[in-house]
């Protein structure tokens, strides 16, 4: 992986904050490199185990980023997103990860600088944390195998 | 003639600091007028609520600060309770009122410092107003001997009215209040 | 132990120009069976000239000295004068929101400052102690014959987001018990201008332009009175109503009651003993009270 | 498995920052992989016809486009992919344009983030199914709700090209609020004079079904295939046998609001609403008629010379299908009473709207088309109008803008000088918006030629002084307040959605803004479609429109729908979700979630209830995968193995 040592991943609803990513891009905002996107269809499709499962499998920052509130395509989607990850960054620190590790936000296809602005200080966040250490979190293949998960910390199990 | 180069990057500092204190922007106001039309004031002041507004939206400050409208201004609010955008006028104007005062700028409406004064004096000393030894010193200091004099046996026809100054027992007390608030008139 | 009586504050102007609306009060509160227990070594509230406005120190230190007192023993603490009433409402706004206001309050007053008793004016008090219904009663229409005008200025309703007490664009409080003495109470349009405050020594021309404006209004609305629940007001409409004629050259006449006035007339209380002869507009008792027994 | 990648150079756009042949490299060492090259131009035809070839050559059986957003090209790869002779769907785009050679400077990293993005793609394409669009036959009738110049001109529009249509207006006629007019502006054309002959059209046109007195209950269904109930409230008047001839009218002794007149003069419980109504039959309003309120009359029975009363006609509930539904629902003028006590608050009978003034100046209206004060019918001569009451006012909840209230002032001053020569107008606004064809100078003409007095400021308070209203307000270009002593003050009052707006919108499962204005899918480049598959927009229920902007937003939604409907079938994605029915286990908790009631239960020969999903409404967002217990929905295209394998392709 490159653009430093830390791994960020993007979920994206197409309409919307895909939109404003490639406003970005054809607007040539500068960004830091570190970010992964996924592009779905809507925010409402991120399941949290989604999140969890990324941080479980080695990324050390999840940014969903959906329609604004009113604007989804799908009427209602960033609604019940919005509950959802709510919870999740409520969630965080009882997996042992630090909150600010997560993040949900919502930018417009018209967007362009504030996607940028919003990775750059999200990563610019994540750097000084470095790698996420999920102590007793499961298998991950570059950190230290710490014995079996313990007790019922890792969600991938609860999956 | 408002430089508005000078005027726009100057007045900054001091709009941001009305701002802040009246929790109001002065950029919201469009300028509709409805803060003048219902004001009872407006044709004294030299600024109009609006243009006073207005000035502060240019950066002019100063002219702000030194203009009649703050002086004036008897806070009924009348122009914030109508306002269509909601902005707190009446706070924006004494707010800048207050800043003026602090930064020493001299009120040319003297009169009615001398009231504020006088009835504050008044208070500090006694912990109540008496009215008619408020009238008599503003009549005195201001020079006016006969001002509102012709009220005085229609007051005076009332019962139970205090002919002396009235004293509260726990003066000490209000001492103190004006002490903290002369030391520090803001929270 | 906290009394079931009410606080009683009648503040500066109650006790010389306004003398009578502390008088006509009183005698509409003990007709009432009510208990008033007068605030002890209250001070003044430091009226308009006190800067208040956000964060003002002496704003909330003077009536806030006169919230703690009361609630060391009520519940609730009366105040007829609208600037009284605006002012302790400030105050109490002020130390419910900011504990930081609170401490440094505490530190001045050399104690915890007690700010939860409950800040009641005269219309709200009275709309508790006695239902338009049950006024209606007591009143039989005794005032059938006039037509009044509720005047709520400022003080009584701005700012909206602190008093809570009514609309201030359109506010109707008043109107309910004024309706129960029998009178007509048609809409007045100015009943939320400002008379001009506290200009009256200082820029006495502002003052009575402004309060020139209230008093041809209501004349040309055809009222025969104006009813408020401010001293300052009534100063500046009645007090002052030769002056207005004087610098407009008209020759209007317009009486302006106290709220309370109105009130102990329709609970068949003398008009002498409500002290209606200190109003400088006497208004016409013998039409008002027209057919009474 | 055999996967192709191809990385696009897009000429410099993504080589100069991206080495596309490292990443083609790279790409190869990828599973599955058995061939990568990059490409100059992947998307010209040269760029597609090498791809072809190569899947050709390496019988490959799903490709990754490294190029740019698949926003831009998914659709022409996806053509490319059937070309080539691949199922579309089994194609992935990896966006190394836009969110990397754009973004980035730096070679080396843009490089090694390409070569991630590639990764992730190919994870994800590893996962894929092929997926089959799917055809729903087209219902090619037209349902248009409001029968204001909206939709009488997108109804017109669309039967015209052939297509039945069903007009569906609450109302006892169509026209709507235009019909209401008396000139318009710029032009000042009379309103019904332009009206009238198009509503006789919709009347007698063979392709509209005209239904007044009705209302849309409820939708169900989709684009092409929509089913609804519609209620016909009864109106104890037979439309077929009533001859609008109005002695009921005249004889009925029950007096009634006038609601098209805008309750300038009064009408009767039964009544023709105008006499140019369509359809010109008469309509009882029960609230108003001595018979339901006193029990006892019956007149308008007895007098009717077609025998069309009928006291027992009930509802009719219809049920219909149709292929695609405009709304056309429009706006109504807001009321300004309860918002400005400082105005009177409606105590003051010559304080007046605009709508009631138009209703005087109309030469057809109640007044005959003399101006009249409403309290002692004397002819002002000091007219005092205001703009923006109920708009532009955020005290009051109404921010926006009504759009067309400055040109209606400045209409209604120029007719107010024809028709009372000696007045006055006075017009108090705050900004004059005349951005029209002609506007501009038609407002200067209420100014030089009518003499309006423009005053910019608005009015603080109206109040009445000795029969005249004191209209206190500023004029905040000399810096002074200023007062008129009027005999009629107008007030422009601003435009609201139409009552049920919002309701309407939750049957149509369409959005709507916090005024009650219907969303457009797109404010620029969809403007008259909603994000509901055949529901389109027509007119001011969108936002606040004048009349020639309505009819341009009408004929381009009929336009729309006539595209919709010259398809006998219509293709549905089938990037859409799919529920296990092994596995469901019958909780519905999907059928709660889904914006577009696309779950149905179905009973299995076991007993089971399961969810299904209906194909043509599943628009995929894929909220009811997350919402499903045991995991057992997915979403095609974006199944969580698909999903997951993509994060963990670089993270691993």
């Amino acid at each position: 992986m490159s653009g430093g040592d830390i791994k960020l991943v993007g979920f994206l609803c197409n309409w919307c904050s895909y939109a404003g990513a490639d406003m970005a891009g054809t607007s040539r905002m500068a960004q830091p490199a570190e970010m992964r996107i996924v592009r779905l269809p809507c925010t409402g499709r991120v399941n949290p185990l989604l999140v969890l499962k990324a941080f479980q499998e080695g990324a050390d920052g999840v940014l969903v980023s959906g329609c604004h509130p009113g604007d989804c395509h799908y009427n209602e989607g960033n609604y019940y997103a919005h509950r959802r990850l709510e919870l999740l960054s409520r969630m965080m620190a009882v997996y042992g990860i630090e909150p600010e590790r997560f993040r949900y936000t919502w930018i417009s296809a018209s967007e362009g600088a504030r996607w940028a602005e919003t990775v750059t200080g999200f990563t610019e966040t994540i750097r000084p944390l470095g790698r996420l250490n999920l102590a007793g979190g499961g298998a991950r293949d570059d950190d230290h195998h710490q014995g079996p998960a313990a007790g019922s910390a890792s969600p991938a199990e609860k999956r | 003639m408002i430089p508005l180069s000078e005027t726009l990057s100057q007045g900054r500092e001091l709009v941001a600091e009305i701002e802040h204190r009246s929790g109001q922007k002065v950029a919201d106001c469009y300028q509709c007028g409805t803060c003048s039309s219902t004001c009872a004031a407006a044709d004294a002041f030299d600024y109009p609520p609006h243009m006073f507004m207005r000035l502060l939206q240019l950066g002019a400050v100063d002219r702000a600060m030194a203009s009649t409208t703050g002086q004036l201004c008897y806070d009924c609010m009348t122009c914030s309770s109508r306002c269509p955008i909601r902005i707190d006028v009446a706070d924006v104007i004494e707010t800048t009122k207050n800043i003026a005062d602090e930064q020493g700028i001299r009120e040319s409406e003297r009169g009615l410092r001398l009231f504020r004064n006088l009835f504050l004096k008044n208070v500090r000393r006694h912990g109540r107003l008496h009215e008619a030894s408020l009238l008599a010193w503003f009549n005195l200091k201001s020079g006016k001997l006969t001002n509102d004099l012709s009220l005085v046996p229609l007051i005076l026809r009332r019962k139970n009215v205090r002919i002396v100054q009235p004293r509260i027992k726990d003066r000490a007390q209000v001492r103190r209040i004006f002490q903290r608030a002369k030391e520090r008139p803001r929270w | 132990m906290v009394s079931t009586a009410y606080s009683y504050y009648p503040g500066c102007s109650l006790t010389s120009s306004a003398t009578e609306y502390d008088i006509s009060f009183r005698k509409v509160v003990e007709a009432l069976g009510i208990q008033l227990d007068e605030l002890e070594d209250w001070n003044c509230c430091g009226a308009s000239p006190a800067p208040h406005h956000k964060a003002e120190t002496l704003g909330v230190l003077l009536p806030g000295r006169n919230l703690h007192i009361a609630g060391a023993s009520h519940d609730a603490i009366v105040a007829p004068c609208a600037g009284c009433y605006n002012r302790l409402k400030y105050a109490q706004y002020k130390l419910a929101g900011d504990q930081d206001i609170r401490e440094q309050t505490s530190e001045v007053f050399q104690a915890e400052v007690r700010y939860q008793t409950e800040v009641l004016n005269i219309v709200q008090m009275l709309n508790r102690e006695i239902t338009p219904e049950a006024l209606r009663e007591r009143s039989q229409g005794r005032l059938a014959n006039i037509r009044i005008g509720a005047y709520y200025g400022c003080l009584l309703t701005r700012p909206a987001d602190i008093l809570g007490f009514d609309s201030p664009r359109d506010p109707r409080k008043m109107r309910p018990l004024m309706e129960a003495t029998g009178a007509e109470v048609p809409h007045f349009p100015f009943k939320t201008e400002c008379c001009g405050s506290y200009m009256g020594l200082a820029r006495k021309d502002i003052l009575l332009k402004a309060s020139h404006r209230i008093i041809e209004v209501a004349v040309s609305t055809g009222l025969d009175a104006l009813v408020t629940a401010c001293p300052l007001c009534h100063q500046n409409l009645d007090l002052r109503q030769e002056q207005i004629n004087k610098a407009m050259g008209t020759s209007l006449r317009m009486p302006v009651l106290y709220f309370s006035q109105l009130i102990g007339l329709a609970m068949g209380i003398s008009p002498e003993e409500l002290e209606l002869d200190a109003l400088v507009v006497q208004p016409d008792m013998d039409r008002w009270l027209k057919g009474v027994a | 498995m055999r996967i192709g990648v191809f990385v696009c150079q897009c000429g410099t756009n993504i080589a100069a920052t991206v080495s596309t042949e490292r990443v083609a490299s790279a790409a190869m060492a990828l599973r599955d992989v058995v061939h990568a090259e990059s490409i100059q131009y992947t998307c010209s035809d040269p760029g597609q016809r090498t791809v072809i070839a190569a899947a050709h050559k390496y019988a490959l059986d799903r490709v990754v486009i490294a190029a740019c957003s698949p926003r831009m090209h998914e659709t022409t790869f996806q053509r490319t992919m059937a070309q080539a002779g691949i199922n579309p769907f089994m194609m992935e785009m990896v966006n190394i344009r836009e969110h990397c050679s754009w973004i980035h400077s730096d070679m080396e990293v843009a490089t090694e983030k390409a070569i991630d993005l590639v990764s992730m793609g190919v994870a994800k394409v590893r996962g894929q199914t092929p997926l089959f669009s799917s055809h729903v036959p087209v219902v090619s009738e037209v349902l248009i709700i409001g029968g204001g110049v909206a939709g009488i001109q997108a109804a017109l529009d669309i039967a015209d090209a052939g297509m039945p249509v069903t007009l569906v207006e609450r109302g006892p006629t169509i026209g709507g609020n235009m019909a209401r007019l008396d000139k318009t502006f710029p032009t000042l054309d009379c309103s019904s004079c332009i009206l009238t002959p198009r509503m006789v059209e919709v009347k007698h046109h063979e392709n509209i079904r005209l239904m007044v007195n009705s209302e849309v209950e409820q939708v169900r269904g989709y684009i092409g295939n929509f089913e609804v109930d519609i209620r016909k409230k009864a109106t104890c008047v037979d439309e077929e046998k009533c001859t609008g001839c109005q002695i009921c009218e005249q004889k009925c002794p029950s007096e009634a609001p006038d609601e098209f007149n805008a309750g300038v003069g009064e009408t009767k419980a039964i009544s023709i609403a105008f006499p140019q109504a369509v359809p010109l039959v008469a309509s009882l309003r029960k609230e108003y008629c001595r018979l339901y309120i006193k029990g006892k009359c019956g007149i308008c029975k007895k007098v009717c010379p077609a025998d069309a009363v009928d006291y027992e006609q009930e509802d009719e509930l219809h049920t219909e299908k149709f292929g695609a539904i405009v709304v056309a629902t429009g706006y109504e003028l807001f009321d300004w009473r309860q918002a400005y006590p400082h105005y009177g608050g409606g105590l003051y009978p010559d304080v007046i709207t605009s709508i009631q003034y138009e209703r005087m100046l109309s030469a057809s209206g109640p007044t005959g088309g003399h101006i009249q004060r409403p309290s002692d019918g004397a002819e002002p001569k000091e007219i005092v109008f205001l703009s923006c009451v109920g708009s532009r006012d955020e005290s009051i909840g109404r921010p926006l803008c009504c759009k067309v209230g400055c040109m209606y002032i400045a209409k209604q001053a120029i007719l107010t000088r024809e028709h009372i020569p000696d007045s006055r107008t006075y017009v108090f606004y705050m900004d004059v918006r005349a951005g029209g064809k002609g506007y501009d100078e038609f407002y200067r003409r209420a100014q030089k030629e009518a003499g309006a007095v423009y005053l910019r400021g608005r009015v603080g308070k109206i109040y009445p002084r000795g029969g005249k209203l004191v209209v206190m307000g500023a004029d905040t270009l000399v810096g002074e307040n200023v007062e008129v002593e009027a005999d009629l003050v107008v007030l422009a009052t601003g435009i609201d959605a139409a009552a049920g707006a919002g309701s309407l919108a939750q049957r149509l499962n369409i959005p709507y803004d916090q005024y009650g204005f219907l969303s457009e899918s797109h404010p620029k480049l969809r403007p008259v479609e909603t994000t509901t598959g055949g529901i389109f927009l027509a007119g001011a229920c969108q936002g606040p429109k004048d009349i020639p902007e309505t009819v341009a937003q009408a004929s381009a939604a009929a336009a729309k729908v006539i595209v919709l409907l010259s398809h006998d079938e219509l293709e549905t994605s089938p990037m859409i979700a799919e529920v296990n029915h092994m596995r469901c286990i019958g909780c519905f908790k999907c059928r709660e979630v889904c914006p577009y009631h696309a779950i149905e239960e179905q009973g299995l020969r076991d007993g089971r209830r399961v969810a299904v999903v209906i194909e043509s409404l599943c628009q995929g967002c894929g909220l009811c995968t997350v919402a499903c217990p045991p995991s057992v929905i997915s979403l095609r295209g974006y199944t969580d193995n698909q999903l997951i394998e993509e994060v963990t392709a670089v993270l691993r």
